[in-house]
């Protein structure tokens, strides 16, 4: 893409070109808002379902329609599926940047474009092979209707591309029927164009790349989806009563897909009554307050935002910690800081929403790294929430949140609900009517609470975010807010223990430990084993939730070097490490990037190997 | 008129839940003596025994202020929720989905309502979220010791706080804009008044405003003040004399044809209108616009039902929410099941 | 104060009891809104007029009237003023709480009290020293009108304290005189009770305690100030020129002094025009908007808040931040999280106000500790903000901002006014009209701006909070992300040399240290001497600014153990400090309190003793 | 009439200052085709040639949105400033307190202003800030892909956002009842009204508020949608035929006596407002309730000057402010002396 700044990779191709097989990648340059997301979306599915390992990145503007959008699809024999910076194949369908993104392919790679559009650096790169397509004749030919014009015509790469690499026609085909779920009319007319344009390739432009893909059985068994997709569906499998949210980019897809998925789901088989309700606020202030209204009335309430929306309920947040209310509230992490970069991926509210509100708050944060997670944190988040009486933060980011995945398909929730400490009129009665709803009875920092509507005379209890006592009366007293503060300092211990614990891999003998989390997992794995070719052999952890536990501390004493490999400026989970094993402090290193691109294997190698030498 | 009826039976001093006054009573009042919200508040104590409202099936709800810390003052065997400045409608609209049986009795401030939170406020309004929005207007900020708020009269002035230069906003009116279904205007001194509203505002299907003007004796309770005591005393105009008649009692006291207009609430009960001098059609959206507009430019303290329209569907309604509180529901009706789970996936296959 | 758990004093009092002079703590425990600031006050500014060092308390509730408050008076020949735990002489004019203040009381201490107020405990008490005082029947005798009744009641015990403790008449007069600004009317009628009390006593209580005052000569050429006060004049003489605000304790008082001097100081002698405007918006989203929009305009503007309020600009700071607009936000902290304590100190939000912000982002903030630094800190916040084009923030707190204090005069700005790096039209036409907002000319990190209004037809820029290059365009360029980013890095390096250091205080052979800043300086002060006295030697660095720099990473190096001590639950500073020197994190070792109260001398000293045993 | 008028010296390209149209041009536009925002882009460009606005003296404000976007595609010798999503007003009320003399035309959406903003919009109207109040409304929110915003009409069906159960925000009424000196509704359809709206507005000394019907084509564009192009074309009703002239040009036409309304604006030019069925008077704020009461009950498009009240005092106005920018003072007017701070600290001692 012209937007990467991509180095030749010095050594030249010999001449004779070994086949290259399931292992490239593929860049689409379109312009937005011309529904190339479908021809996209055609491709990748279609070499999933050829067995494939194949993952596909969006790199989209902030704008509906008319500038510059780069969709990269990484085929991957070996499974691997981060972003990589180097492109095989480049589908310049954008004439802006076509210029720009030849002038970035690396030697040898090949270049599909629209034959009227004119490549002014063409004749300067004999190492490329061009493979120019008719695409205004045959959008002609295939007389659509105006209005699915820009459709029609990204199918025309679809089917160039099917007969170049030798992708199954009948996978291009099931792939548009997912799409189109069924209708037909749509399937036909677009497979129309793609066996059009492949049978023309074959009539007038032959292979002379060697690049191809190849029947294989690395998908048998798994599901593609997003991670907002997954998300939704955690949540929904996690009870959901309330979702209360505003628009915003990277999370609006995740409510979307809650509103596609509960009315199958969760309406009422009898009396068609809902069992939910999905509120789209005015704002995020208004979200999060509806979010805990209901959390403190007894049902699963959450909302999904970004950046902005995060900073907007600093207040309540702390409100939330302070009254103890349950609540949850996904973070799909954009760019920033302000507005910054709306469909650009980064990691940098994690500090930021541990430490949320003012005074001394410090919030769980689940920090999902894979499809299943989004999945599984979705419905544990409820859990958590309810038994710790707490907001709890999912932090994803746009990359896992938007782009699709290769998972295997989601285990059914193995814990069934906890919905934490909630005294009935009936419990209340065997204790004899007497319950103070801040005192830690248990020695776990969290007290019991009731429900409003709970029929029991001495039910009822007050709440607010000034000083209270156990029983949730005002107090200014110093030992009661001290009390109060410690206790809730314990409740923060106890969370340490009960959330998500990180996953080691911990390899005999490695001096070098990698803590990474999120979306970058994919890169850390390809590039232990780029590191381990090169004869750096590394242990690697991967956090999944704050409070940060005793296993990390254990880790990072066990490495002479612990590289931080991250998506933001700072290093925000390095700093957060640092405070956690102050006596580890120095050793914890930073490998962390932060331009809005998916991180990359080479990049993380890079790094630790440069350090290294 | 309710005022001489007593629930219970014939004079006890039991309601129809076999409970006392005292049962409605919160803790002691930290407010200032004399402060209009203590009056409300004691208001609010006479509805609930007097109408024999249940009191765990009350929530109280405020936001922050001197005002807002009256719900620990009423009903303390109802939950309270004291939530931050400005934010009690968001909280309200979230409680009140997770269990749409309660009945939510908020207390706000003007500065509470008309300055951080008008936002918040007009956007509850527009979603008609069952409650009775209470908004204890004093035209200052008690709390943080008498600066001017939004509702404040141009022109006023105040020995800390000066003149006050700005338009004020009338909430009335923003609700009315709002297509609010219940707008009602009174003063804390006119307690019959005050309570008669406050029985017809629980039996309100939707939100119901209530503007009542409640003189901080502290920091705003000088004659020129029109949010004080003198003031409302001397400027006071009921648009009509109301009462609110449960249907369970027969009306006691019946007027000459013509006099009187009646509103039949959606689940039994009746208000009364008696009319004072001009007739008023609280139903009439022009008139309540016109009555505000008139009032607002010729300086007049118009009290009493200003508008009521019962047609619009409440937030639980237009979201076909179950009677069974969506907090009431169980395990299995919120967790689809493993086959469910197995088709979902089979799709994305 | 029965607020306050106090361990009776082990050692009992000898029998013959010498005179304690100019050394003891009296507190005032009355009902708020009974106008009893007005008495402390005299007896403060009375004490302080008999050249005697005194420093005043106020430990009031959340509430306009109805509800215990307690003035604590510290009168201290060697000049201390913090607070401290014991108190000796006990003014018990609220019967809500007499019989705990009473308890509270260490032994052989002095009571007085209205006749007509019973005291459960008295008997059991011989050890204290009672003096019950005619109050009714005074006030009565005053013959005031019914609304005064509480103030005259108050004068009371300010006479009987005169005349036991043996305060100047003359002192007492000069202080209502200065309180009343000058009206005889007031004045005579306080005074008249006052000697009224005072010649009941003489005639009626003969002294039998052994505590008095006697005038010193320590408070010469000292004034008497609120931080607020202070910082608000500060911002005047630092030019501001818009603040906009909304009311919240306790930073209200900061505005309301503004409001109250800039008539005087700014209104343009001959036009009468006002050359400012204070601006009470309809909450804190809209006073920093409107602060960021006259930074952007060219004015020096600033608001004023208190965690809540810190909390709601969360979005706005972030924009500010990225952006590069300057303004000033003073945060009088109060305790928190959320509501909290409103009239209650904490330093709860020094960590999150250096943070806030989602995304990366890491703000100036300035951390006054003396009447002085509030002045100071109220011009330089100005030049700072405008020097690095960003929100600078100002950390004070309730005990600096609304307590009294004993201070040396202010000094007049030592430097003119640094309004930055704005461009002329005429500038702009020397550089040939080109500019580049958001260029590194200098290489400090630092771009140049220009104003709306400015005439060069190349003036005109775009202002965003989404990504953009060094002209200002929009951009979602990795590269230009990346460079933007550590271009603000720069700066905030640049800020580092720049923001007011710290106040160190090396003591040769000092293995510990002890690092500090704000309000509690007063009682590390005399901590170091009470430890001194115990033979512990320690080393002091006062920090005054965010972000660290390095003279604080040697002071830390230099010492074996360093205390951080701070007024929050979680050792904000400290966690922050550990960041700045991962080296020495494990150096450094809490010691930090938060129950809303001022920090004493002795929970400093014991807590390092301790550690030191 | 003025669209027959071209400024500068005869049919030249270059208005009074000089400049051709294209110094008033901003950025290419990265809006969708046919985007509504864009025809009120060209509008704005074109009344501030024709008027000879000088760019300098203009800022451009905006929140967040695609209509938020707009002002870098106008004005390019102007500053702008992109704010926070639904903060234009507080923004804007900073800038214009630090330099008064600056025309601040502000672009916002329905969600910018009506959702989020809301709260900021109407206190900006209270406090009379004067600025240029441009709602891009197009009833969903484009920029984050077509939910419906809070100007969406009731019942209104979205492929994407379903139905509607909401009713919709005035954004007019609203500003009405906050006391705003003009408030005007126009259609992107109807160029030449949106230009002389446009004219009219920059000559207000006040906040001015036009809510404009733009509509978005990608998500919001068919027939049945009363934000549409089709039922814009279909329903607009102009309350009258609005011309702006400005005090230099003497009137070219001039109509039967009765036919036309005119209003002076208090620093010379006219607004000409010629009758069309019956006769609207902007002047009655009464009258403007009742119109945008029955428009919004008969579901009526009317377009024209709503409501202009020229009384009102600004905020630099009332905060006496000097014709002087704050902006422009020097530090001797900013710092006080030496012998004031001696005097300060005497009083203390
Ligand atoms: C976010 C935030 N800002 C400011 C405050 C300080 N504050 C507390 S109450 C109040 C105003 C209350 O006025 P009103 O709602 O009229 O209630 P009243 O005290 O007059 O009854 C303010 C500004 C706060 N608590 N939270
Ligand atoms: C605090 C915050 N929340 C949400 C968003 C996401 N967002 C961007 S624009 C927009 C709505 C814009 O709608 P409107 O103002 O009507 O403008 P339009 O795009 O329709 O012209 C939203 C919700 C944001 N940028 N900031
Ligand atoms: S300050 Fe005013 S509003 Fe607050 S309690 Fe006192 S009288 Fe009531
Ligand atoms: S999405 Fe709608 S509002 Fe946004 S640019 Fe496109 S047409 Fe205009
Ligand atoms: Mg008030
Ligand atoms: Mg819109």
């Amino acid at each position: 893409m012209s937007m990467t700044i991509e180095k030749p990779t010095g050594q030249a191709e010999s001449q004779e070109r070994p086949e290259i097989v399931n292992d490239f990648t593929i860049v689409v340059a379109t312009v937005n808002g011309s529904g190339s997301q479908t021809a996209n979306n055609t491709i990748i599915r279609s070499l999933f379902k050829m067995g494939i390992p194949v993952n596909g990145k969006n790199i989209f503007p902030s704008n509906i329609s008319g500038l510059p959008t780069w969709f990269s699809i990484r085929v991957s024999k070996d499974g691997y599926i981060a972003r990589r910076e180097a492109t095989e194949i480049l589908v310049a369908f954008n004439l802006q940047t076509a210029d720009a993104d030849l002038a970035a392919l690396r030697e040898g790679s090949v270049c599909l474009y629209p034959n009227d559009l004119k490549l002014v650096d063409k004749d300067n790169r004999p190492d490329i092979t061009f493979y120019p397509l008719p695409v205004k004749q045959m959008v002609k030919e295939s007389g659509v209707d105006i209005k699915l014009k820009d459709y029609i015509a990204n199918m025309v790469y679809v089917g160039a591309l099917m007969e170049l690499l030798g992708m199954e026609e009948e996978t291009v085909r099931a792939a548009l029927t997912l799409h189109f779920s069924g209708k037909t009319k749509p399937v036909e007319l677009n497979m129309g164009v793609v066996t059009k344009s492949a049978q023309y390739v074959r009539d007038n432009l032959p292979k002379q790349d060697p690049f191809r893909v190849e029947r294989m059985d690395k998908t048998a068994g798994k599901i593609m989806i997003d991670g907002n997709s997954a998300g939704g569906l955690g949540a929904i499998w996690g009870g959901v009563g309330l979702v209360a949210w505003y628009p915003i980019t990277p999370s609006t897809s995740l409510v979307d897909a809650i509103n596609d998925y509960l009315p199958d789901l969760r309406v009422d088989p009898e009396t068609g009554k809902h069992n939910y309700a999905v509120i789209q606020a005015e704002d995020e202030l208004a979200a999060i307050g509806m979010v805990l209204g209901a959390g403190w009335g007894g049902v699963r309430a959450m909302t999904a935002t970004s950046g902005p929306g995060i900073s907007l309920m600093t207040e309540f947040t702390g409100m939330g910690y302070f009254a103890e209310i349950p609540g949850v509230i996904w973070d799909i992490m954009r760019m920033g800081p302000s507005t910054g970069l709306p469909t650009r991926v980064s990691q940098g509210d994690v500090l930021k929403t541990y430490y949320l509100g003012h005074g001394d708050t410090k919030n769980i944060c689940l920090l999902p790294g894979s499809m299943t997670e989004c999945f599984e944190f979705g419905w544990r988040a409820f859990d958590l929430a309810e038994r710790l009486q707490t907001p709890v933060f999912v932090l994803s980011d746009l990359d896992l949140g938007m782009n699709l995945w290769m998972t295997d398909p989601f285990e059914y929730p193995t814990e069934p609900m906890d919905r934490g400490k909630v005294l009935s009129a009936e419990d209340l009665k065997a204790l004899g009517g007497t319950f103070s709803r801040y005192k830690d009875t248990d020695g776990d920092g969290i007290g019991y609470r009731t429900l409003p509507g709970n029929k029991h005379p001495n039910a009822a209890y007050f709440t607010r975010g000034t000083g209270h006592n156990e029983d949730a009366g005002y107090s200014e007293r110093p030992d009661d807010w001290e009390n109060n503060l410690e206790r809730l300092h314990r409740k923060h211990e106890t969370a340490r223990t009960i959330v998500p614990r990180p996953v080691v891999d911990l390899r005999p003998g490695a001096k070098i430990g990698i803590i990474s989390y999120g979306s970058p997992d994919a890169a850390v794995v390809e590039a232990r084993d780029l590191l381990r070719a090169g004869g750096v052999e590394t242990s690697y952890l991967r956090l999944r939730a704050l409070p940060l536990g005793e296993e990390t501390r254990q880790f990072i004493g066990q490495h002479d070097e612990v590289f931080v490999v991250e998506l933001n400026f700072d290093g925000q989970m390095r700093q957060l490490l640092q405070l956690h094993t102050p006596e580890y402090a120095t050793r914890l290193l930073p490998a962390n990037k932060c331009d809005g691109l998916p991180l990359t294997a080479q990049f993380i190698s890079e790094k630790i190997a440069k350090k290294e030498r | 008129m309710t005022t001489e009826v007593k629930p219970g039976a014939g004079n006890s001093k039991i309601n129809r839940l076999g409970l006392e006054k005292t049962d409605y009573k919160g803790r002691p009042s930290t407010l200032c003596q004399g402060c209009g919200h203590d009056s409300i508040t004691s208001q609010i104590i006479n509805t609930c025994w007097e109408l024999s409202i249940e009191p765990s099936r009350v929530i109280k709800m405020s936001g922050i202020g001197c005002s807002s810390k009256s719900p620990a003052y009423f009903l303390n065997r109802s939950h309270g929720f004291n939530t931050l400045h400005g934010r009690m409608p968001s909280v309200t609209t979230g409680a009140m989905m997770a269990n749409r049986e309660l009945l939510a009795i908020g207390v706000s401030g003007d500065g509470d309502t008309g300055s951080i939170g008008l936002g918040q406020y007009i956007h509850l309004l527009r979603r008609n979220v069952p409650m009775v929005y209470i908004i204890e207007n004093n035209g200052v900020y008690g709390l943080t010791k008498g600066q001017f708020s939004a509702t404040a009269d141009i022109g006023q002035k105040l020995k800390y706080a000066g003149t006050n230069e700005m338009e004020p906003i009338d909430l009335c009116l923003e609700a009315i804009a709002a297509d609010c279904g219940f707008v009602a205007r009174s003063f804390a001194g006119d307690a019959k008044q005050v309570r008669e509203l406050l029985k017809a505002a629980m039996s309100f299907n939707g939100t119901a405003v209530l503007d009542i003007i409640s003189p901080c004796v502290t920091f705003n309770n000088h004659e020129e003040s029109t949010k004080s005591y003198p003031y409302g005393k001397a400027h006071e105009e009921p648009i009509h004399d109301i009462s609110f008649i449960e249907a369970k009692e027969e009306i006691l006291v019946d007027y000459e044809p013509g006099s009187v207009r009646t509103v039949q609430m959606h689940d039994g009960p009746v208000i009364q209108l008696r009319k004072l001098h001009d007739d008023y059609d609280p139903t009439s959206k022009a008139a309540a616009l016109s009555l505000l507009e008139r009032a607002h430019a010729d300086k007049e303290f118009m009290t009493g039902l200003i508008y009521i329209d019962q047609k619009r569907q409440t937030l639980p309604e237009i979201h076909n929410l179950p009677r069974t509180p969506l907090s009431a529901l169980t395990a299995e009706q919120l967790r689809p099941s493993r086959e469910a789970l197995a088709k979902v996936m089979a799709d994305l296959a």
